[in-house]
Protein backbone atom coordinates (compact mmCIF):
# COMPACT_ATOMS: atom_id res chain seq x y z
CA UNK A 1 0.00 0.00 0.00
CA UNK A 2 2.86 2.21 0.59
CA UNK A 3 4.97 1.42 -2.57
CA UNK A 4 6.02 3.96 -5.12
CA UNK A 5 3.22 5.03 -7.55
CA UNK A 6 2.82 6.79 -10.77
CA UNK A 7 1.95 9.96 -9.91
CA UNK A 8 2.55 12.19 -13.35
CA UNK A 9 0.13 12.43 -16.27
CA UNK A 10 1.46 13.88 -19.01
CA UNK A 11 -1.62 16.87 -20.13
CA UNK A 12 -4.90 16.52 -18.58
CA UNK A 13 -6.26 13.42 -16.47
CA UNK A 14 -8.86 12.10 -17.96
CA UNK A 15 -12.34 11.96 -16.51
CA UNK A 16 -12.72 8.21 -17.33
CA UNK A 17 -9.31 7.09 -14.96
CA UNK A 18 -11.40 8.62 -11.46
CA UNK A 19 -14.13 5.52 -12.93
CA UNK A 20 -11.45 3.40 -13.85
CA UNK A 21 -9.63 4.00 -10.07
CA UNK A 22 -12.80 3.55 -8.70
CA UNK A 23 -13.92 0.57 -10.02
CA UNK A 24 -10.62 -1.39 -9.12
CA UNK A 25 -11.58 -0.82 -5.51
CA UNK A 26 -14.74 -3.16 -5.27
CA UNK A 27 -12.65 -6.22 -3.87
CA UNK A 28 -11.50 -4.58 -1.20
CA UNK A 29 -14.52 -5.12 0.73
CA UNK A 30 -12.93 -3.81 3.76
CA UNK A 31 -13.28 -0.15 2.23
CA UNK A 32 -16.34 1.84 2.91
CA UNK A 33 -15.24 5.46 1.83
CA UNK A 34 -13.68 6.76 -0.51
CA UNK A 35 -13.11 10.41 -0.93
CA UNK A 36 -11.57 12.66 -3.86
CA UNK A 37 -10.69 15.98 -4.98
CA UNK A 38 -10.15 16.94 -8.26
CA UNK A 39 -8.48 20.18 -9.22
CA UNK A 40 -9.96 21.60 -12.67
CA UNK A 41 -8.40 24.33 -14.93
CA UNK A 42 -10.36 27.99 -14.47
CA UNK A 43 -11.05 29.99 -17.03
CA UNK A 44 -10.17 33.12 -14.92
CA UNK A 45 -10.22 36.82 -16.00
CA UNK A 46 -7.41 38.85 -15.41
CA UNK A 47 -7.08 42.74 -17.01
CA UNK A 48 -9.69 41.64 -19.66
CA UNK A 49 -7.88 38.48 -20.76
CA UNK A 50 -9.27 35.04 -19.92
CA UNK A 51 -6.83 31.89 -18.93
CA UNK A 52 -7.16 29.17 -21.88
CA UNK A 53 -4.94 26.65 -20.50
CA UNK A 54 -2.08 26.21 -17.40
CA UNK A 55 1.40 24.52 -18.37
CA UNK A 56 2.79 22.41 -15.81
CA UNK A 57 6.52 21.77 -14.88
CA UNK A 58 8.39 19.84 -11.99
CA UNK A 59 11.74 19.38 -10.44
CA UNK A 60 10.75 15.68 -10.97
CA UNK A 61 13.57 14.17 -8.49
CA UNK A 62 12.52 16.30 -5.68
CA UNK A 63 8.50 16.39 -5.70
CA UNK A 64 9.03 12.46 -6.06
CA UNK A 65 10.76 12.63 -2.77
CA UNK A 66 8.08 14.95 -1.71
CA UNK A 67 5.12 13.09 -2.66
CA UNK A 68 6.91 9.89 -0.86
CA UNK A 69 7.12 11.85 2.49
CA UNK A 70 3.00 12.79 2.12
CA UNK A 71 2.11 8.96 1.51
CA UNK A 72 4.19 7.61 4.46
CA UNK A 73 3.09 10.41 6.67
CA UNK A 74 -0.56 10.04 5.78
CA UNK A 75 -0.41 6.63 5.86
CA UNK A 76 0.73 6.53 9.85
CA UNK A 77 -1.71 9.04 10.36
CA UNK A 78 -4.75 7.87 9.60
CA UNK A 79 -6.33 4.43 9.21
CA UNK A 80 -6.30 4.46 5.39
CA UNK A 81 -6.77 1.07 2.73
CA UNK A 82 -5.31 3.16 -0.28
CA UNK A 83 -4.34 6.43 -1.33
CA UNK A 84 -3.88 7.51 -5.54
CA UNK A 85 -2.61 10.96 -6.33
CA UNK A 86 -2.40 12.12 -10.05
CA UNK A 87 -0.83 15.51 -10.97
CA UNK A 88 -0.67 16.87 -14.55
CA UNK A 89 2.77 17.92 -16.14
CA UNK A 90 2.55 19.68 -19.19
CA UNK A 91 -0.60 21.64 -20.88
CA UNK A 92 -3.86 20.93 -19.01
CA UNK A 93 -6.73 23.65 -20.96
CA UNK A 94 -9.24 25.41 -19.16
CA UNK A 95 -12.38 23.03 -18.02
CA UNK A 96 -9.59 20.10 -17.59
CA UNK A 97 -8.61 17.89 -14.87
CA UNK A 98 -4.68 18.65 -13.44
CA UNK A 99 -4.83 16.81 -9.94
CA UNK A 100 -6.55 13.91 -8.48
CA UNK A 101 -6.63 12.69 -5.19
CA UNK A 102 -8.09 9.40 -3.91
CA UNK A 103 -8.17 7.72 -0.68
CA UNK A 104 -10.44 5.05 0.71
CA UNK A 105 -10.55 4.13 4.07
CA UNK A 106 -12.80 1.67 6.17
CA UNK A 107 -14.47 4.91 7.55
CA UNK A 108 -15.25 7.93 6.15
CA UNK A 109 -13.97 10.43 8.62
CA UNK A 110 -10.06 8.97 7.94
CA UNK A 111 -10.99 9.12 4.35
CA UNK A 112 -12.38 12.44 4.17
CA UNK A 113 -9.65 14.42 6.28
CA UNK A 114 -7.05 12.50 4.80
CA UNK A 115 -7.84 13.36 0.96
CA UNK A 116 -8.02 16.89 2.50
CA UNK A 117 -4.78 16.90 4.07
CA UNK A 118 -2.81 15.25 0.71
CA UNK A 119 -4.16 18.50 -1.40
CA UNK A 120 -3.45 20.87 0.82
CA UNK A 121 0.46 19.43 1.65
CA UNK A 122 1.21 18.44 -2.46
CA UNK A 123 0.26 22.55 -3.19
CA UNK A 124 2.45 23.96 -0.74
CA UNK A 125 5.39 21.52 -0.57
CA UNK A 126 5.66 19.90 -4.09
CA UNK A 127 7.86 21.95 -6.52
CA UNK A 128 5.48 22.16 -9.15
CA UNK A 129 5.05 25.13 -11.63
CA UNK A 130 1.87 26.96 -13.37
CA UNK A 131 2.28 28.38 -16.02
CA UNK A 132 -1.26 30.52 -17.00
CA UNK A 133 -1.47 31.05 -20.73
CA UNK A 134 -4.27 33.81 -21.72
CA UNK A 135 -6.53 33.54 -24.71
CA UNK A 136 -4.08 36.07 -26.33
CA UNK A 137 -1.07 33.54 -25.77
CA UNK A 138 0.64 35.90 -22.99
CA UNK A 139 1.24 34.10 -19.60
CA UNK A 140 1.61 34.40 -16.12
CA UNK A 141 3.35 32.51 -13.82
CA UNK A 142 0.66 30.89 -11.01
CA UNK A 143 0.68 32.34 -7.16
CA UNK A 144 -1.09 29.50 -4.64
CA UNK A 145 -3.04 30.99 -2.38
CA UNK B 1 33.37 24.49 -7.16
CA UNK B 2 32.12 24.09 -10.11
CA UNK B 3 28.24 22.79 -9.80
CA UNK B 4 24.91 22.51 -12.09
CA UNK B 5 22.45 24.84 -11.86
CA UNK B 6 18.86 24.17 -12.32
CA UNK B 7 16.12 26.79 -12.76
CA UNK B 8 12.34 26.53 -12.58
CA UNK B 9 9.20 28.04 -12.91
CA UNK B 10 9.60 31.97 -13.63
CA UNK B 11 13.02 32.16 -12.83
CA UNK B 12 13.72 30.32 -16.71
CA UNK B 13 12.50 33.28 -18.30
CA UNK B 14 15.75 35.51 -16.78
CA UNK B 15 18.07 31.99 -16.62
CA UNK B 16 18.80 28.77 -18.30
CA UNK B 17 17.15 25.57 -17.16
CA UNK B 18 20.36 24.42 -16.90
CA UNK B 19 23.96 25.74 -16.76
CA UNK B 20 27.04 25.19 -14.74
CA UNK B 21 28.31 28.17 -12.86
CA UNK B 22 31.66 28.40 -10.06
CA UNK B 23 30.82 29.29 -6.57
CA UNK B 24 32.06 28.46 -2.87
CA UNK B 25 28.52 27.87 -0.76
CA UNK B 26 24.68 28.89 -1.99
CA UNK B 27 24.71 32.55 -0.80
CA UNK B 28 27.58 33.35 -2.96
CA UNK B 29 25.93 31.89 -5.83
CA UNK B 30 22.81 33.51 -5.85
CA UNK B 31 24.88 36.77 -5.06
CA UNK B 32 27.03 36.09 -8.38
CA UNK B 33 23.63 35.48 -10.38
CA UNK B 34 22.09 38.59 -9.39
CA UNK B 35 25.20 40.54 -10.15
CA UNK B 36 24.78 38.83 -13.37
CA UNK B 37 21.22 39.39 -13.60
CA UNK B 38 19.75 42.27 -12.22
CA UNK B 39 16.25 40.62 -12.86
CA UNK B 40 16.96 38.40 -9.90
CA UNK B 41 16.64 41.08 -7.19
CA UNK B 42 13.81 40.87 -4.97
CA UNK B 43 12.76 37.12 -5.99
CA UNK B 44 11.26 35.10 -3.06
CA UNK B 45 13.69 31.62 -3.87
CA UNK B 46 14.14 27.69 -2.51
CA UNK B 47 17.15 26.13 -3.13
CA UNK B 48 17.85 22.67 -3.32
CA UNK B 49 21.36 20.98 -3.22
CA UNK B 50 21.57 17.34 -4.30
CA UNK B 51 17.83 17.16 -4.55
CA UNK B 52 17.25 17.95 -0.74
CA UNK B 53 15.80 21.48 0.29
CA UNK B 54 18.45 23.95 2.71
CA UNK B 55 17.49 26.87 4.36
CA UNK B 56 20.60 28.28 5.34
CA UNK B 57 23.83 28.99 3.40
CA UNK B 58 25.53 25.92 2.29
CA UNK B 59 28.89 25.03 1.08
CA UNK B 60 29.71 23.93 -2.38
CA UNK B 61 31.24 20.61 -3.43
CA UNK B 62 32.49 20.27 -7.00
CA UNK B 63 29.60 18.59 -9.20
CA UNK B 64 26.87 19.24 -6.59
CA UNK B 65 23.47 19.93 -8.42
CA UNK B 66 22.00 22.93 -7.07
CA UNK B 67 18.30 23.70 -7.97
CA UNK B 68 16.59 27.63 -7.61
CA UNK B 69 13.20 27.41 -7.49
CA UNK B 70 10.07 30.24 -7.17
CA UNK B 71 7.55 29.15 -4.67
CA UNK B 72 5.54 26.32 -5.71
CA UNK B 73 2.42 26.54 -7.20
CA UNK B 74 1.10 22.83 -8.20
CA UNK B 75 -2.40 21.61 -8.37
CA UNK C 1 -28.74 24.83 -10.19
CA UNK C 2 -30.97 24.90 -6.83
CA UNK C 3 -33.70 22.82 -8.98
CA UNK C 4 -35.04 19.06 -7.84
CA UNK C 5 -32.38 16.61 -8.97
CA UNK C 6 -32.74 12.92 -8.98
CA UNK C 7 -31.48 11.29 -6.02
CA UNK C 8 -32.39 7.71 -5.78
CA UNK C 9 -30.56 5.03 -8.16
CA UNK C 10 -32.17 1.36 -8.24
CA UNK C 11 -29.19 -0.76 -6.79
CA UNK C 12 -25.34 0.21 -6.64
CA UNK C 13 -24.03 3.10 -8.22
CA UNK C 14 -21.87 2.58 -11.07
CA UNK C 15 -18.19 3.55 -11.02
CA UNK C 16 -18.93 5.31 -14.80
CA UNK C 17 -21.70 7.26 -13.02
CA UNK C 18 -19.28 9.16 -11.73
CA UNK C 19 -17.09 9.93 -14.79
CA UNK C 20 -20.08 10.97 -16.66
CA UNK C 21 -20.82 13.28 -14.01
CA UNK C 22 -16.86 14.80 -13.71
CA UNK C 23 -17.12 14.86 -17.79
CA UNK C 24 -19.78 16.66 -17.69
CA UNK C 25 -18.56 19.84 -15.77
CA UNK C 26 -15.88 20.40 -18.33
CA UNK C 27 -17.88 23.18 -19.62
CA UNK C 28 -18.52 25.19 -16.28
CA UNK C 29 -15.05 27.26 -16.86
CA UNK C 30 -15.39 28.67 -13.48
CA UNK C 31 -14.79 25.46 -11.50
CA UNK C 32 -11.79 24.97 -9.66
CA UNK C 33 -12.33 22.42 -7.66
CA UNK C 34 -14.56 19.24 -7.32
CA UNK C 35 -14.60 16.92 -3.94
CA UNK C 36 -16.48 13.78 -3.86
CA UNK C 37 -17.38 10.75 -1.44
CA UNK C 38 -18.20 7.57 -2.39
CA UNK C 39 -19.89 5.46 0.64
CA UNK C 40 -19.18 1.57 -0.25
CA UNK C 41 -20.78 -1.66 1.02
CA UNK C 42 -17.78 -3.40 3.45
CA UNK C 43 -18.23 -7.28 3.97
CA UNK C 44 -18.45 -6.47 7.70
CA UNK C 45 -17.83 -9.88 9.61
CA UNK C 46 -19.79 -10.09 12.54
CA UNK C 47 -20.55 -12.85 15.05
CA UNK C 48 -18.85 -15.36 12.13
CA UNK C 49 -21.10 -14.23 9.39
CA UNK C 50 -20.30 -11.90 6.38
CA UNK C 51 -22.35 -9.28 5.34
CA UNK C 52 -22.95 -9.93 1.11
CA UNK C 53 -25.20 -6.97 0.75
CA UNK C 54 -27.13 -4.01 2.02
CA UNK C 55 -30.85 -3.30 1.16
CA UNK C 56 -31.85 0.58 1.56
CA UNK C 57 -35.10 1.35 1.76
CA UNK C 58 -36.81 5.28 2.27
CA UNK C 59 -39.33 7.00 3.14
CA UNK C 60 -39.52 9.00 -0.34
CA UNK C 61 -41.47 11.84 0.34
CA UNK C 62 -39.95 12.63 3.56
CA UNK C 63 -36.62 12.24 2.36
CA UNK C 64 -36.85 14.30 -0.79
CA UNK C 65 -38.44 17.13 1.34
CA UNK C 66 -35.24 16.30 3.53
CA UNK C 67 -32.70 16.52 0.60
CA UNK C 68 -34.32 19.94 -0.46
CA UNK C 69 -33.46 21.11 2.97
CA UNK C 70 -29.97 20.17 3.11
CA UNK C 71 -29.24 21.36 -0.92
CA UNK C 72 -30.94 25.09 -0.01
CA UNK C 73 -28.67 25.08 3.34
CA UNK C 74 -25.74 23.87 1.83
CA UNK C 75 -26.10 26.47 -1.14
CA UNK C 76 -26.51 29.17 1.30
CA UNK C 77 -23.68 28.81 3.15
CA UNK C 78 -21.01 27.64 0.71
CA UNK C 79 -20.13 29.60 -2.48
CA UNK C 80 -20.85 26.49 -4.78
CA UNK C 81 -21.48 26.19 -8.63
CA UNK C 82 -23.24 22.81 -8.30
CA UNK C 83 -23.82 19.57 -6.23
CA UNK C 84 -25.45 16.25 -6.98
CA UNK C 85 -26.42 13.39 -4.79
CA UNK C 86 -27.13 9.86 -5.48
CA UNK C 87 -27.79 7.20 -3.12
CA UNK C 88 -29.27 3.95 -3.68
CA UNK C 89 -32.67 2.22 -2.89
CA UNK C 90 -32.82 -1.87 -3.29
CA UNK C 91 -30.13 -4.42 -3.08
CA UNK C 92 -26.45 -3.29 -3.23
CA UNK C 93 -23.55 -6.20 -2.68
CA UNK C 94 -20.77 -5.16 -0.44
CA UNK C 95 -17.91 -3.92 -2.63
CA UNK C 96 -20.22 -1.93 -4.60
CA UNK C 97 -21.08 1.68 -4.30
CA UNK C 98 -24.06 3.22 -2.13
CA UNK C 99 -24.00 6.71 -1.70
CA UNK C 100 -22.48 9.53 -4.34
CA UNK C 101 -22.07 13.28 -3.34
CA UNK C 102 -19.89 15.37 -5.56
CA UNK C 103 -19.62 19.22 -4.75
CA UNK C 104 -18.30 21.98 -7.74
CA UNK C 105 -16.93 25.22 -6.66
CA UNK C 106 -14.35 28.05 -7.93
CA UNK C 107 -12.30 27.23 -4.86
CA UNK C 108 -11.66 23.84 -2.93
CA UNK C 109 -12.52 25.02 0.68
CA UNK C 110 -16.03 25.24 0.02
CA UNK C 111 -15.96 22.45 -2.31
CA UNK C 112 -14.48 20.63 0.06
CA UNK C 113 -16.86 21.29 3.11
CA UNK C 114 -19.54 21.59 1.84
CA UNK C 115 -19.36 17.87 -0.04
CA UNK C 116 -18.50 16.56 4.04
CA UNK C 117 -21.34 18.39 5.25
CA UNK C 118 -23.76 16.43 2.97
CA UNK C 119 -22.43 13.45 3.64
CA UNK C 120 -22.76 14.28 7.55
CA UNK C 121 -26.47 15.33 6.57
CA UNK C 122 -27.63 12.58 4.76
CA UNK C 123 -26.33 10.02 7.36
CA UNK C 124 -28.43 12.07 10.24
CA UNK C 125 -31.49 13.67 8.15
CA UNK C 126 -32.62 11.36 5.85
CA UNK C 127 -35.17 8.81 6.55
CA UNK C 128 -33.39 5.76 5.05
CA UNK C 129 -32.92 2.45 6.32
CA UNK C 130 -30.46 -0.25 5.51
CA UNK C 131 -30.85 -3.80 6.28
CA UNK C 132 -27.66 -6.14 6.45
CA UNK C 133 -28.27 -8.89 4.45
CA UNK C 134 -25.52 -11.98 5.61
CA UNK C 135 -23.80 -14.65 3.51
CA UNK C 136 -26.39 -17.04 5.05
CA UNK C 137 -28.94 -15.21 4.29
CA UNK C 138 -30.32 -14.00 8.05
CA UNK C 139 -30.09 -9.98 8.28
CA UNK C 140 -29.93 -7.38 11.11
CA UNK C 141 -30.82 -3.88 10.51
CA UNK C 142 -28.06 -1.54 10.36
CA UNK C 143 -27.09 1.33 12.65
CA UNK C 144 -25.42 4.07 12.06
CA UNK C 145 -22.72 5.27 14.55
CA UNK D 1 -60.40 8.97 14.13
CA UNK D 2 -59.37 7.12 11.71
CA UNK D 3 -55.39 6.90 10.51
CA UNK D 4 -53.05 5.55 7.71
CA UNK D 5 -50.23 4.21 9.27
CA UNK D 6 -46.63 3.30 7.83
CA UNK D 7 -43.90 1.52 9.25
CA UNK D 8 -40.85 1.50 8.28
CA UNK D 9 -36.88 -0.16 8.83
CA UNK D 10 -36.84 -2.61 11.33
CA UNK D 11 -40.54 -2.00 12.67
CA UNK D 12 -41.74 -4.15 9.50
CA UNK D 13 -41.20 -6.98 11.24
CA UNK D 14 -43.66 -6.33 13.42
CA UNK D 15 -45.94 -4.52 11.82
CA UNK D 16 -47.37 -4.20 8.39
CA UNK D 17 -46.00 -1.76 6.24
CA UNK D 18 -48.91 -0.12 5.46
CA UNK D 19 -52.48 -0.40 7.78
CA UNK D 20 -55.04 1.40 9.22
CA UNK D 21 -55.85 2.68 12.90
CA UNK D 22 -58.04 4.47 15.46
CA UNK D 23 -56.44 6.86 17.52
CA UNK D 24 -56.61 10.53 18.86
CA UNK D 25 -53.25 11.36 18.78
CA UNK D 26 -50.31 10.01 17.92
CA UNK D 27 -49.47 9.02 21.85
CA UNK D 28 -52.50 7.03 22.04
CA UNK D 29 -51.73 5.34 18.70
CA UNK D 30 -48.26 4.45 19.49
CA UNK D 31 -49.32 3.00 23.31
CA UNK D 32 -52.40 0.72 21.34
CA UNK D 33 -50.06 -0.61 18.86
CA UNK D 34 -47.40 -1.35 21.70
CA UNK D 35 -50.40 -3.12 23.76
CA UNK D 36 -51.05 -5.43 20.53
CA UNK D 37 -47.43 -5.87 19.75
CA UNK D 38 -45.07 -6.15 22.96
CA UNK D 39 -42.34 -6.83 21.16
CA UNK D 40 -41.96 -2.72 19.84
CA UNK D 41 -41.80 -1.76 23.53
CA UNK D 42 -38.45 0.01 24.50
CA UNK D 43 -38.21 1.06 20.81
CA UNK D 44 -36.67 4.32 19.69
CA UNK D 45 -39.40 5.78 17.17
CA UNK D 46 -39.35 8.80 15.09
CA UNK D 47 -43.19 10.05 13.87
CA UNK D 48 -44.17 12.03 10.65
CA UNK D 49 -47.69 12.90 10.36
CA UNK D 50 -48.50 13.76 6.52
CA UNK D 51 -44.77 14.21 6.09
CA UNK D 52 -43.46 16.19 8.43
CA UNK D 53 -41.66 14.71 11.32
CA UNK D 54 -43.46 15.85 14.67
CA UNK D 55 -41.57 15.71 18.13
CA UNK D 56 -44.20 15.66 20.55
CA UNK D 57 -47.74 14.49 20.71
CA UNK D 58 -49.89 15.77 18.64
CA UNK D 59 -53.62 15.77 17.61
CA UNK D 60 -54.67 13.28 14.63
CA UNK D 61 -57.10 14.33 11.88
CA UNK D 62 -59.17 11.79 9.87
CA UNK D 63 -57.17 10.19 7.09
CA UNK D 64 -54.04 11.60 8.16
CA UNK D 65 -51.01 9.55 7.27
CA UNK D 66 -48.64 8.33 10.25
CA UNK D 67 -45.21 7.45 9.45
CA UNK D 68 -43.35 5.40 12.31
CA UNK D 69 -39.39 5.56 11.99
CA UNK D 70 -36.67 3.78 13.69
CA UNK D 71 -33.62 5.85 13.50
CA UNK D 72 -32.16 6.08 10.35
CA UNK D 73 -29.19 4.10 8.53
CA UNK D 74 -29.08 5.61 5.08
CA UNK D 75 -25.47 6.39 3.71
Amino acid sequence: MKSEKKVWVEGAIAPQKVADSLASHASKTNIGAHAMFLGQIRADEIEGKTVRAIEYSAYRELADTGMTDIREAIFSKYELTCMHVYHSLGVVAAGEICLFVFTSAPHRKAAIEACEEVVERIKKELPIWGREIFDDDTHQWKVNT
Amino acid sequence: MKVKVLAFGALTEILDREFYAEAEDTATLWAKLRGAYPALTGRKLLVAVNSAVVTENVPLQENDVVALMPPYSGG
